[in-house]
């Protein structure tokens, strides 16, 4: 009875003590906290280093320079191997060590997780890579922006190209179960359907990692599809693209831009030839694309990989609000964001009520002579 | 030609022989009498190599043993019939022998020998295609027997080889375990519960007690002993 | 009627891999009764190492069957090492451990050999050189099946009946079987356990390492990570054969390779896994210790 | 050993691992490119740590040889730790629980919110500890798909909360009960399955969870997840992100308790020691007159019960879940959770969720080779101490004279 008495009289204290707690006040450090959250190990690695890199690069020449108005910015980098459950954890962190913005996340699940707890913060979030539709066109995440089109605008691009451009009745839409390619695979199926002209004889979605994808293959071929509209990463596409070639198959193959990665060309070799893949605007001709690529090259020895431009960018529109703004308030690099353009590798930007990038768009590509060429 | 002195061992934080000395010389047949947990199998299991001593000495042939793998022991001619027989279930009989002969490479002799063991117990030649699993009792004890014998042992252990068996082929076992001794000079411990019919065909015996050796002396000395006719004889 | 001949020959390539793998799988099970999980990472390391040795010769301009020759042997040797390796750090020392230890202990080496990979190599997956050319002759049943399903498929075979012959004749094959049975008696008839377990690890390695070579030929990339579900599905296949049962992890391999292709073919790849894990719960309900696996008789 | 030979030996075992990394260590290729990098200095940093970790282990071997030997002179009890003299002892132990509660309920004022949260997390892995520990550590069922429970009661907040505004406090019965009607479901059939074979049954069972979740997008919402799933709240009180992680730490300490209470007394009952019984002898148990079905099944559904509880409690807490969370690697951590803890011990399994969940999270630092840190330590703790970190004690009865006497 004792017993059960004091573990009653430590409940109490527990909820009194937690009422009477009050967060305290974050010190004001002379230095401008920028967190770099995404995968940095682990099986999705190669798509959260890059952005480490384009960050680095550009908060060093600011720094270079003596930093933003004085302040000079300290990268907290922070992994969360893509997962939710742990990138709930990385946020937490990052908020707790006083960051003021964020570049990331990565990968569009742990980008929805961490997001209410920079919400709740009020912390500015840019992410080059997270396209789910609801973290801006929801309006839940007053706080978040993105220099990548959200997947609502690549669905229908992908849909549209097959019917109205190659002239395909007969869709196949294959996906990788993933947060990132099962809706895409929805949205084209919904832009084919909705069309009128085109129909889609096949709707599944593989799982990533098995062994071989021949029967998924021979249904493709069974089902009679003039074209294969995948939605996922390329490592599946790659092997799906070399399993139909195998297979003899003549079907026009049409992704999405998990694919357009140059990786996919040198993993798919000469099997990618003749792929279409949706990416971001073509930015090759743009001029700080090609600086910030030979900068990467001269800093870490390799070319950069997947996100980089739209890290790259990122960054620099982050770099650029705080220093215009005075300050890390988030209205304040709201109003900045959404009035001022500004120059980057993924072309001259702001952003719009919802936090998508003005002026990015995607277009189709096509593998040719082993790289990815702009359709017209 | 096996020696144990002061010998302990045992399993995690037991010690289950903690004072153990005895020794066969050539020939003979001694016996370890003993109640269940007294360390009989501990001891068996010790010279074989499978149990590590954790002190004392093990000597066979003036040559230490005790650190030796079991391979090398088997090698050196010491061979067990442990307790519960350990028949291979899922190897026919003959490739139950062919394992006891596993470290020779004379197929001539192993031959002869398939052929005596199949002499001495000719119901193993009838058998000779069949699971070992399949075998009674009695037939596992025999392919026990006539395995160990495949490895030509010069001294052979026999761990309760009369365990679950019916009398009368209790009998028949003793009996041929005073026969391999005689016609292959081979030298024979015996460890046995059923002391009555162990002490009658051993030339010495020992009694071991929670992990000591009580008693030692020649089987007529202890088939007398009254202490140990109350304890392990029922008279 | 094409269609079912096309996914069943798909189905029994998929199997014929599993198979290579499982048998790594059942053997290691068989002989000291544990869930090798670091398995899947032996046939990745096995992939590993053959790309890097192909690649290498092909820069330096061998020629093809050279490569081929040279890079297998490369991946059974380092495979076969590193199996011998694993099983002597993780799992020697743990004999006499309860019985969930050796486990755990595993489950650490497959995510360690997992990392160590990535850390040494990269994260990205990586195009596997074609090892297996497409046959002129198979160019009329190229639509149907390749060349290289055909390699893997004569592979197989071949490895099972060597496999088969060896542990049913040779001696280190009946000291696998007695030392399975019963390892003590094992020690008794004076069979060193210790080097028939290790021989256990080196030839389940090399196995899993031709199984790696002819897989990543076949779909033509590899990185890291491809160890871990080929791992869970093999371990399945040979669970579902009767774990311990060599004869058992080819048909456990063949059934779930079949499974999974005509659940794919006529119903849906949405749930290829749902059916294949779904077949192994239904078998073992109704026999407990897979296809071919022995019911364990308890003496009491 | 003499010190020659033990160097030769490291040499040896140096060279060996030279030759046994080169090829992924040392060789580089560029496939695209066609370049190869040789990087001889990692066979060189290869054959030098080895050497000197072959002769960290020697010494460390050496020592414990020497401590074992003066261990058996003195006497031949076993040793015990200092952690079971202080379980063995009620007055140290109640001081101790009294030090250690303490120090949980003071902990978030001294220490950010990341750290609290952390804590929660770790937490939240006691308690699925504790519930496994009842099917593995106690009931001796090998089960690999424990995170299938757990995911069924993330689910159940999520939809509920998503569909039907249902509150935390309503739901947490259902989710945990949901999870428990589930293990049933799975446990009446396979039950009568041998230990590995059951093994993988459940790890089949966990992966069918998943890929429903995943692939029934009508129903779940598929791989994208739910989101926005409502914290939970104390009386109507809605929480700042920082109150709310603070109170969701003593939500978990206060559940860690009832959970260790609980678990303490199922031990000790009638059915707890069926269940270790059952562990040890199957047919023996039978032969007693226990349900061996029955006992089984109580087993498998209290330990999905707890998984349900907290399964409802992480959706609370990430906000946001979706299939990707519960994967096999999930089940395998909380299963080296018991096993490192040490099987069946209350205690154990408290360390072992606090070193496995808060060790990855601090050799953050390392960032990329944590997870090479994780599997190696995985390793070697297992075969450094393979009954675990605290060893289940047995209850054992002393006859103390005085006492009954006393009594008398």
């Amino acid at each position: 009875m004792k017993l059960m008495k004091s573990k009653k009289l430590i409940a109490a204290a527990a909820v009194m003590m937690m009422a009477m707690y009050a967060p305290g006040a974050v010190n004001a450090a002379d230095t401008i906290k920028f967190g770099i959250a995404g995968p940095h190990s682990g099986d999705l690695a190669s798509y959260g280093l890059p952005s480490v890199n384009a960050a680095k690069l550009v908060i060093d020449k600011v720094n270079a320079k003596g930093g933003i108005n004085g302040k000079k910015i300290e990268m907290l980098i922070e992994d969360d191997v893509c997962k939710p459950e742990i990138a709930t954890n990385t946020a937490t962190k990052l908020v707790s060590e006083g960051v003021q913005v964020v570049l990331g996340h990565i990968c569009s699940g742990a980008t929805v997780a961490a997001m209410p707890i920079y919400r709740d913060a009020k912390i500015l979030v840019m992410s080059p890579s997270a396209t789910t539709d609801p973290l801006t066109l929801s309006g839940e995440y007053p706080n978040f922006f993105r220099t990548i089109a959200p997947n609502a605008a690549q669905s229908p691009t992908m849909a549209d190209f097959a019917v109205n451009k190659l002239g395909l009745t007969k869709i196949a839409v294959i996906h990788d179960k993933g947060d990132y390619g099962k809706p895409l695979a929805e949205g084209a199926k919904k832009a084919v359907e909705d069309g009128g002209k085109g129909k889609v004889v096949l709707f599944e979605g593989i799982t990533p990692g098995a062994v071989d994808y021949s029967a998924i293959v021979q249904k493709i071929k069974q089902s009679g599809a003039e074209a294969v509209i995948f939605g996922g990463y390329h490592p599946e596409a790659s092997k799906i693209v070399s399993m139909m070639k195998k297979k003899r198959l003549k079907t026009e193959f049409i992704s999405d831009d998990g694919v357009k990665d140059d990786t996919f060309i040198k993993v798919a070799g000469k099997d990618a030839e003749g792929v279409y893949a949706v990416g971001p605007e073509d930015v090759t001709s743009n001029k700080m694309s090609i600086a910030a690529k030979e900068e990467h090259k001269a800093a870490f020895k390799s070319d950069p990989g997947a996100f980089f431009d739209g890290a790259y960018a990122a960054t620099t529109a982050m770099v650029n609000a705080i220093e215009k703004a005075g300050s890390t308030d988030l209205e304040a690099l709201k109003k900045v964001l959404q009035s001022e353009k500004v120059e980057t590798p993924v072309g001259n930007i702001n952003f719009d009520e919802k936090g998508d990038a003005v002026g990015v768009g995607y277009s189709m590509y096509q593998v040719q002579g082993g790289k990815f060429v702009v359709v017209k | 030609m096996l020696r144990l002195e002061n010998v302990q061992a045992g399993y995690g934080n037991i010690l289950a022989i903690k004072d153990v000395n005895l020794e066969i010389t050539q020939g003979e047949i001694i016996t370890l009498i003993g109640a269940n947990g007294a360390g009989k199998s501990t001891t068996l299991m010790s010279i074989s190599g499978v149990v590590p001593i954790r002190a004392g000495r093990i000597s066979f042939k003036d040559q230490d043993i005790h650190r030796k793998e079991p391979d090398e022991i088997v090698r050196m001619g010491i061979c067990q019939v442990p307790e519960g027989r350990h028949i291979f279930p899922q190897l026919t009989v003959q490739e139950n022998l062919d394992m006891g002969a596993f470290l020779r490479k004379d197929k001539k002799e192993i031959k002869q020998d398939i052929d005596y063991v199949f002499s001495l117990f000719p119901i193993l030649a009838e058998r000779r295609g069949q699971d070992g699993g399949t075998l009674s009792g009695g037939e596992q004890q025999m392919l026990a027997m006539s395995r160990a014998l495949m490895a030509r042992p010069q001294l052979l252990l026999l761990d309760e080889p009369s365990m679950g068996l019916a009398p009368l082929v209790i009998k028949q076992i003793f009996e041929i375990i005073k026969q391999i001794n005689i016609e292959n000079n081979t030298t024979i411990f015996l460890v046995e519960q059923n002391a009555n019919q162990a002490l009658h065909i051993a030339d010495r015996g020992y009694v071991i007690e929670n992990g000591k050796i009580v008693f030692s002396g020649t089987a007529e000395s202890l088939l007398k002993n009254t202490d140990i006719q109350k304890a392990y004889l029922g008279i | 009627m094409d269609y079912f001949i096309e996914l069943f020959l798909g189905g029994i390539t998929r199997g014929a891999i599993y198979a290579l793998i499982a048998l790594g799988y059942t053997m290691v099970y068989g002989i000291i009764g544990l869930i090798n999980f670091a398995h899947g990472e032996i046939y990745m390391i096995g992939a590993f190492t053959s790309f890097i040795v192909a690649t290498v010769l092909s820069i330096y301009g061998f020629p093809l069957l050279a490569i081929v020759l040279i890079a297998g042997v490369a991946a059974v040797i380092w495979s076969s090492a590193y199996g011998y390796t694993v099983e002597k750090i993780a799992y020697k020392p743990l004999r006499h451990a309860p019985r969930l230890s050796p486990l755990i202990s595993a489950i650490g080496m497959s995510v360690f050999l997992q990392n160590y990979v990535l850390l040494a190599q990269t994260s990205d997956f990586l195009p596997f050189p074609e090892l297996i050319p497409e046959f002129a002759f198979m160019e009329p049943v190229a639509h149907i099946i390749g060349s290289s399903d055909i390699i893997i498929l004569i592979t197989t075979a071949v490895i099972m009946i060597i496999l088969t012959v060896v542990i049913k004749f040779t001696r280190v094959g009946k000291a696998m079987r007695a030392t399975a049975q019963d390892r003590t008696m094992a020690m008794l008839v004076g069979i060193n356990v210790n080097r028939i377990i290790s021989a256990t690890f080196i030839i389940g390695s090399a196995l899993a390492a031709i199984g790696g070579l002819l897989i990543a030929s076949h779909v033509g990339q590899i990185n890291f990570y491809i160890g871990f579900l080929a791992g869970i599905k093999a371990f399945t296949a040979a669970v579902l054969g009767g774990i311990g049962s060599i004869p058992g992890a080819v048909l456990g391999s063949l059934v779930l390779g079949l499974t999974e292709s005509f659940a794919t073919g006529y119903v849906s790849s949405d749930y290829e896994d749902v059916f294949a894990f779904s077949l192994l719960v239904l078998i073992l309900i109704f026999k407990p210790s897979g296809l071919l696996g022995k019911a364990e008789t308890k003496k009491v | 050993m003499s010190v020659f030979k033990q160097g030769m030996r490291g040499l040896f075992i140096s060279l060996w691992f030279m030759f046994l990394t080169f090829p992924i260590m040392v060789i580089k290729v560029d496939p695209i490119e066609r370049i190869v990098r040789w990087r001889w200095e990692n066979c060189l940093y290869i054959g030098v740590g080895t050497f000197l970790v072959y002769f960290l282990l020697q010494y460390l071997l050496h020592r414990k040889l020497q401590s074992v030997e003066s261990n058996t002179e003195k006497d031949n009890e076993p040793r015990e730790s200092i952690i079971h003299r202080i379980i063995a002892n009620p007055q140290q132990r109640n001081i101790m629980v009294g030090i250690l509660l303490a120090v949980a309920i003071i902990f978030p004022y001294f220490s950010s919110s990341y750290q609290t949260n952390v804590m929660t997390t770790a937490l939240m892995y006691v308690v699925l500890g504790l519930g496994l520990n009842i099917v593995v550590g106690m009931a001796g069922l090998l089960d690999l798909g424990y995170v299938a429970f757990y995911a069924v009661g993330a689910y159940t907040y999520a939809l509920l909360n998503h569909h039907f505004q249902l509150g935390f406090w309503t739901v947490l019965p259902i989710g945990g009960g949901l999870a428990a009607i589930f293990g049933i479901m799975l446990g009446f059939p396979v039950l009568r399955l041998r230990g590995d074979y059951l093994a993988i049954v459940t790890l089949g069972f966990g992966e069918i969870i998943r890929l429903v979740l995943e692939n029934w997008g009508e129903f779940s919402k598929g791989p994208s997840g739910i989101s926005n799933i409502a914290r939970p709240g104390f009386f109507g009180m809605e929480f700042s992100l920082d109150s709310a992680i603070i109170y969701l730490y003593y939500l978990m300490i206060l559940f860690v308790i009832v959970t260790i209470f609980i678990v303490n007394r199922l031990q000790d009952s009638r059915l707890g020691r069926a269940w270790i019984a059952l562990r040890e002898d199957e047919i023996a148990c039978q032969a007693m007159g226990i349900d061996k079905r029955k006992t089984k099944l109580v087993a498998f559904s209290l330990g999905a019960f707890w998984a349900g509880i907290i399964g409802v409690v992480f959706a609370a807490k990430t906000t946001f879940i979706n299939p990707a969370s519960f994967t096999f690697l999930e089940s395998a951590i909380i299963l080296a959770i018991v096993v490192l803890g040490g099987m069946g011990s209350i205690v154990g399994v408290i360390f072992g969720a606090l070193v496995l969940i808060l060790l990855p999270e601090y050799l953050r630092a390392l960032s990329e080779y944590r997870m090479l840190a994780f599997g190696a330590i995985l390793v070697a703790m297992m075969v450094f101490r393979p009954q675990g970190l605290i060893s289940n004690i047995r209850r054992t009865y002393r006859f103390d004279k005085t006492q009954s006497l006393n009594v008398k």
